[in-house]
């Protein structure tokens, strides 16, 4: 679950972060008394907000609406702002980052730091990166305070304002089951204050049952995979034009795969987990086809799964749709023969190798064009 | 002989009681595992295809002398089935459970760890020692005993290539979905390690997927500690960055994760990659 | 640190464990307005007070300034009662049994509870106790709740009450650095309630700079004792009559063990540590004759320790005190000749062995008593 | 041969800039130990007898290479040491600290498990393995390279006992002193186990004292696992109950902890049992 920016310092605040004050809007009109000067934020769950011309300064109240109307509407990285975000002006001395994440291999958080901040990490030179794990069943021992602030090499006033926000965001992170926790800019006023200059929060989405506030945040989906969200059922959009669907989250990223070496390309990622009722495979097969694809790669290896269940699901779903659209289909395993006179009777077309199906998906979308 | 779980196993199903855990039982019995003992809190003394339901792994463990465990408990209860596991004795644990909050696996895997348990998934298929024991949820009927290792983040592509390789005439030693979440028990390296020091085992599969530096590190791991020849398979060469891609671990991050990158390092590593999944059991065949 | 009833009643009270209204005097004109009925506690840190008389009911304010003063001024168990605690009375259904302490082995927390309260769980039949590690790194579980409501087959309201005290006391447990938390009788009420009727709590000396409000609670020392441990000196008074004095914990013990192998009777247990700073040993030796010995029984390994100036702290606390108890002394190691030598001069017997050294003692006290 | 530290070892001393830590260091380089660097935070840049000091321990390990960490640091800033120590990559940390609050123990001992780390102590003299490297505060005179094990819950005690068996002219592979608190990280079991498996070492001293059920687990397990012969010592024989003899784990309670208790459980596995503590080197010269 990904947070907004005025949404993810909501938490923050929570949490005794310090963050400027500041308003959100989704009209001009709403925009009655911003804290001035303000910035006005494009709200976009994308980075790259500022160079997009989505960050911009105002002084007046009459100047913050024209720049929030400027703002609002405006496409940044495939997103139409909705909100914007009406923050008090920081008079910043210098930007410092700061976030947690991860650290797979260790199975610890990861705590990253840098006194160059206001820039994307990636952008920052390795030796300027404070990269510490913090082992989570202890938490953060002093060792991590000292040698984060030996590498970021500030007066201590500011050290100890650094410590007590990376502490504070630590908490969060582990309460708020985050992924990912980062400031950047981690801004130092010209008066000495650390203040979260912008907030990034990302939540699992498996501890959605702990927080089910977070349930209704905006997601960056597709409207096609905000109903599969809410259906369970995982679907991306992709940017090619064939329709794949497979059972297993490896397989069917294979089967992508194996279609791209074909010279294919899919438009959709669609798992269909372990499930071989027949009811759920055609809810899934629906949603595939709202895609619009000029042809579909159906890939099942039925190893519990039953394929011929999962086949009767697809048929379902092409005769409720009245679908035209060819399917190519390799399925291999439990009662697979059952599961191929059952597609027949669709007209589909099929295949005995992951290979060959993808190749007969992209004639057949040939064909079809 | 085997990795991890052999035909001495005595397993335990925590969750025995539920859809999942009952169908499961019957295939891991008909696989040949001493399933011993089940586990659900308030139903003790019932059974399930003729194994005892106890209400704690610690009866199980003190009755049965259960040394096992596959946990299907639901996402929310997986952390404390998996304590309880590692409190009660066992020593290698299958955490077949999907959709736990990886902030959950930071707690448990480190603590098993800490009593010296194997911990395997969560979000996994299982671990398979053909004529031996299956304490998992993979197909029966794709093994056969062999001397292939196998280890792969994924689950039915990892049924493909394991029944691939067994179409080729060959067999597995182990079969070990180590899983597809961020936060796992027992990874590629570790996984390697078990292998490189079984004797039964010839050859290496390694199924791996974006996400993660977990390829890499065990391509950097095969070319100073692994003799056997290993063949890979790396899914997702095709999946956009900042998309999670089914499994909550596959996703390219910041430019961290990509397939070109665990290609690359398993070519460097002298460990060829299969380009098509299919390819993985003639690589095989001939290394 | 130990708890007075009343002193541990008080945290677990802050941390929601459920306690009867209480009130403490030292004087039965203290007491205004005691809750009535009531039991009159004494507050002594041994056990036994019931058998001993220490815990009476009384209806009335009369009769409960009338039994704290019977009950003020008691000896029991060696304590003299300078405290009593005025309870109010519950009308108790059912006594059970709840602590927390370590388990060393496994170095884990570990869990007691018993059906069968109200007596010391020493006493308690093996099965019918509850016992279970509660890994720390993890906390509990609610496995470990689900088997103890298991063994104690409670019903659900008094279960749900036994679980949530369980809870609170693990986090007293924790979070005071307790030693132990014992809760014996976890006693429920005829009306269902569920209420800690004593309450018994020790702290980890070691904790004390975390927890400094506890330093001036009174504790179970002799003056002596209380002399020494206000000194940072590891003295214990022990009830034989030759005064032992080594350094090292384990070669203390094993002189007394010596000594009584020979016939002699440690009536102290001083453990000089590390320190050859010749005033700390004086010190030290100081509250030894203090302890009035009939001999001195000096056991000095001089491993990195040096010898002599031990033993120029041993003749200047002699001197100082103008002391003529009998000192024997096996001294070994760095300067032990010089050792010897500074000794000699005030009298010492020397010895090459500890047993030889303990013999000595033996004889010496014979001869001066 | 020697276990857990030989002169291959490459020692850190945190807490170097103290008394006892520059003392020590000296003892422990005069030993013929590879003390390779010292940490004190806010001291990085000097030197402690000709040791380079830096400001945290991973540039210890970083630039020096150490792979053992002994820690002198206060009772308050243990467990942050030793948790530093682990997430530098250590692998065997002596905690010579004493007064530490037993619940930091409990949280830094599994941590360090965890990470299959080696801790000893705390509350503890340390470890030396006579010839090759000493990680301790124990005076460097009383050894000389032998054939004997010796696993200790003491300090000066052990130094009596240690000098008596290097005067009988025998001599040790190890000396572990495993430190007198209720929570230690290497038990006698565990020691007990290094033994057996080392080859060096042909027979083995344990000195016990009262409280807990250290020794008791000892014997069960020198009855079942240890070929090789076991001398004991066991202080406290006349303590009374309930009174804390100077170790914080030295507290017979409840009456568990005797020393009856531990005497009898090493005579029924048939280790012999000093009376004296002089006793220990004539039962092992006779072993």
């Amino acid at each position: 679950m990904k947070f907004l920016e005025h949404k993810a310092k909501e938490v923050f605040a929570r949490y005794g972060i310090p963050v400027p004050r500041g308003v959100v809007a989704s009209r001009p009109e709403d925009i009655v008394d911003p804290p001035l000067p303000c910035m006005v934020k494009a709200q976009v769950l994308v980075g790259g907000r500022g160079k997009a011309g989505g960050i911009r300064p105002a002084n007046t109240l009459d100047e913050a609406r024209t720049v929030a109307g400027e703002i609002l509407g405006m496409n940044i990285g495939g997103y139409t702002v909705k909100q914007v975000y009406l923050e008090q002006r920081l008079d910043i001395g210098r930007e410092l980052y700061l976030s947690y994440t991860i650290d797979r291999s260790a199975r610890e958080a990861l705590l990253i730091a840098s006194a160059l901040g206001g820039v994307e990490i990636e952008a920052v030179p390795h030796d300027q990166i404070f990269m510490e794990q913090v082992p989570v069943l202890v938490g953060p021992q002093p060792y991590i305070w000292r040698a984060l602030l030996r590498k970021l090499a500030l007066p201590k006033e500011i050290g100890d304002q650094i410590v007590d926000i990376a502490w504070k965001a630590y908490n969060l992170f582990r309460k708020e089951d985050a992924e990912l926790v980062e400031i950047n800019p981690l801004a130092v006023t010209r008066d000495g204050r650390v203040v979260a200059g912008d907030a990034k929060l990302v939540v699992d989405d498996n501890a959605e049952y702990r927080h089910p506030e977070y349930a209704t945040l905006d997601q960056d989906r597709t409207p096609l995979e905000e109903e599969a969200h809410a259906k369970g059922i995982a679907f991306i959009q992709l940017d090619g034009d064939i329709g794949v669907i497979a059972n297993g989250a490896g397989l069917t990223m294979a089967t992508l795969d194996v279609l791209n070496l074909k010279g294919g390309k899919g438009g959709t990622f669609l798992d269909l987990g372990g499930t071989d009722d027949p009811a759920k495979v055609a809810e899934a097969f629906e949603l595939l086809l709202k895609a619009k694809p000029s042809a579909i790669l159906l890939n099942i290896f039925g190893g519990i799964t039953k394929a011929d269940t999962v086949a009767l699901g697809v048929k379902q779903a092409i005769d409720v749709m009245h679908a035209k659209v060819p399917v190519v289909a390799r399925i291999k395993g439990v009662n697979e023969d059952k599961a191929k006179e059952i597609l027949r009777g669709v007209g589909m077309f099929p295949a005995e190798t992951i290979e060959e199906a993808a190749e007969l998906a992209v004639k057949a979308r040939r064909g079809a064009s | 002989m085997a990795v991890l779980l052999t035909k001495k196993s005595r397993v335990v199903v925590q969750g025995i009681t539920g859809h999942q855990g009952q169908f499961h039982t019957r295939a891991m019995l008909d696989f040949g595992t001493k399933v011993v003992a089940g586990v659900t809190p308030g139903k003790g003394g019932q059974k399930v295809e003729g194994v005892p339901v106890y209400d704690g792994a610690d009866e199980a463990v003190r009755r049965k002398k259960a040394n096992a465990s596959i946990i299907f408990v639901p996402a929310a209860y997986a952390k404390d089935a998996v304590i309880e596991a590692v409190e009660a004795g066992i020593q290698l644990i299958a955490v077949i459970t999907e959709h736990i909050p990886f902030h959950d696996a930071l707690e448990f895997q480190p603590y098993a760890r800490s009593k010296g348990v194997t911990v395997i998934g969560p979000n996994c298929p299982g671990i398979a020692s053909p004529g031996q024991a299956k304490m998992g949820i993979m197909p029966n009927r794709i093994f056969r005993p062999g001397d292939v290792g196998v280890i792969s983040r994924s689950g039915t592509l990892t049924y493909e290539i394991v029944n691939a390789i067994t179409e080729a005439g060959l067999g597995q030693t182990t079969c070990i979905g180590i899983g597809g979440d961020p936060i796992i028990g027992t990874n590629m390296v570790e996984a390697l390690a078990k292998f490189q020091k079984d004797r039964a085992t010839k050859k290496i599969v390694l199924v791996g997927e974006i996400g993660g530096t977990a390829e890499e590190e065990a391509a950097a791991f095969i070319a100073k500690r692994v003799t056997k020849p290993v063949v890979a398979y790396v899914a997702g060469r095709t999946a956009p960055p900042g998309k999670r891609m089914g499994h909550a671990g596959a996703i390219i991050q910041g430019g961290r994760g990509t397939a070109e990158s665990k290609v690359k390092a398993f070519a460097d590593a002298g460990v060829p990659v299969a380009q098509y999944p299919d390819e993985v059991a003639k690589l095989v065949a001939t290394a």
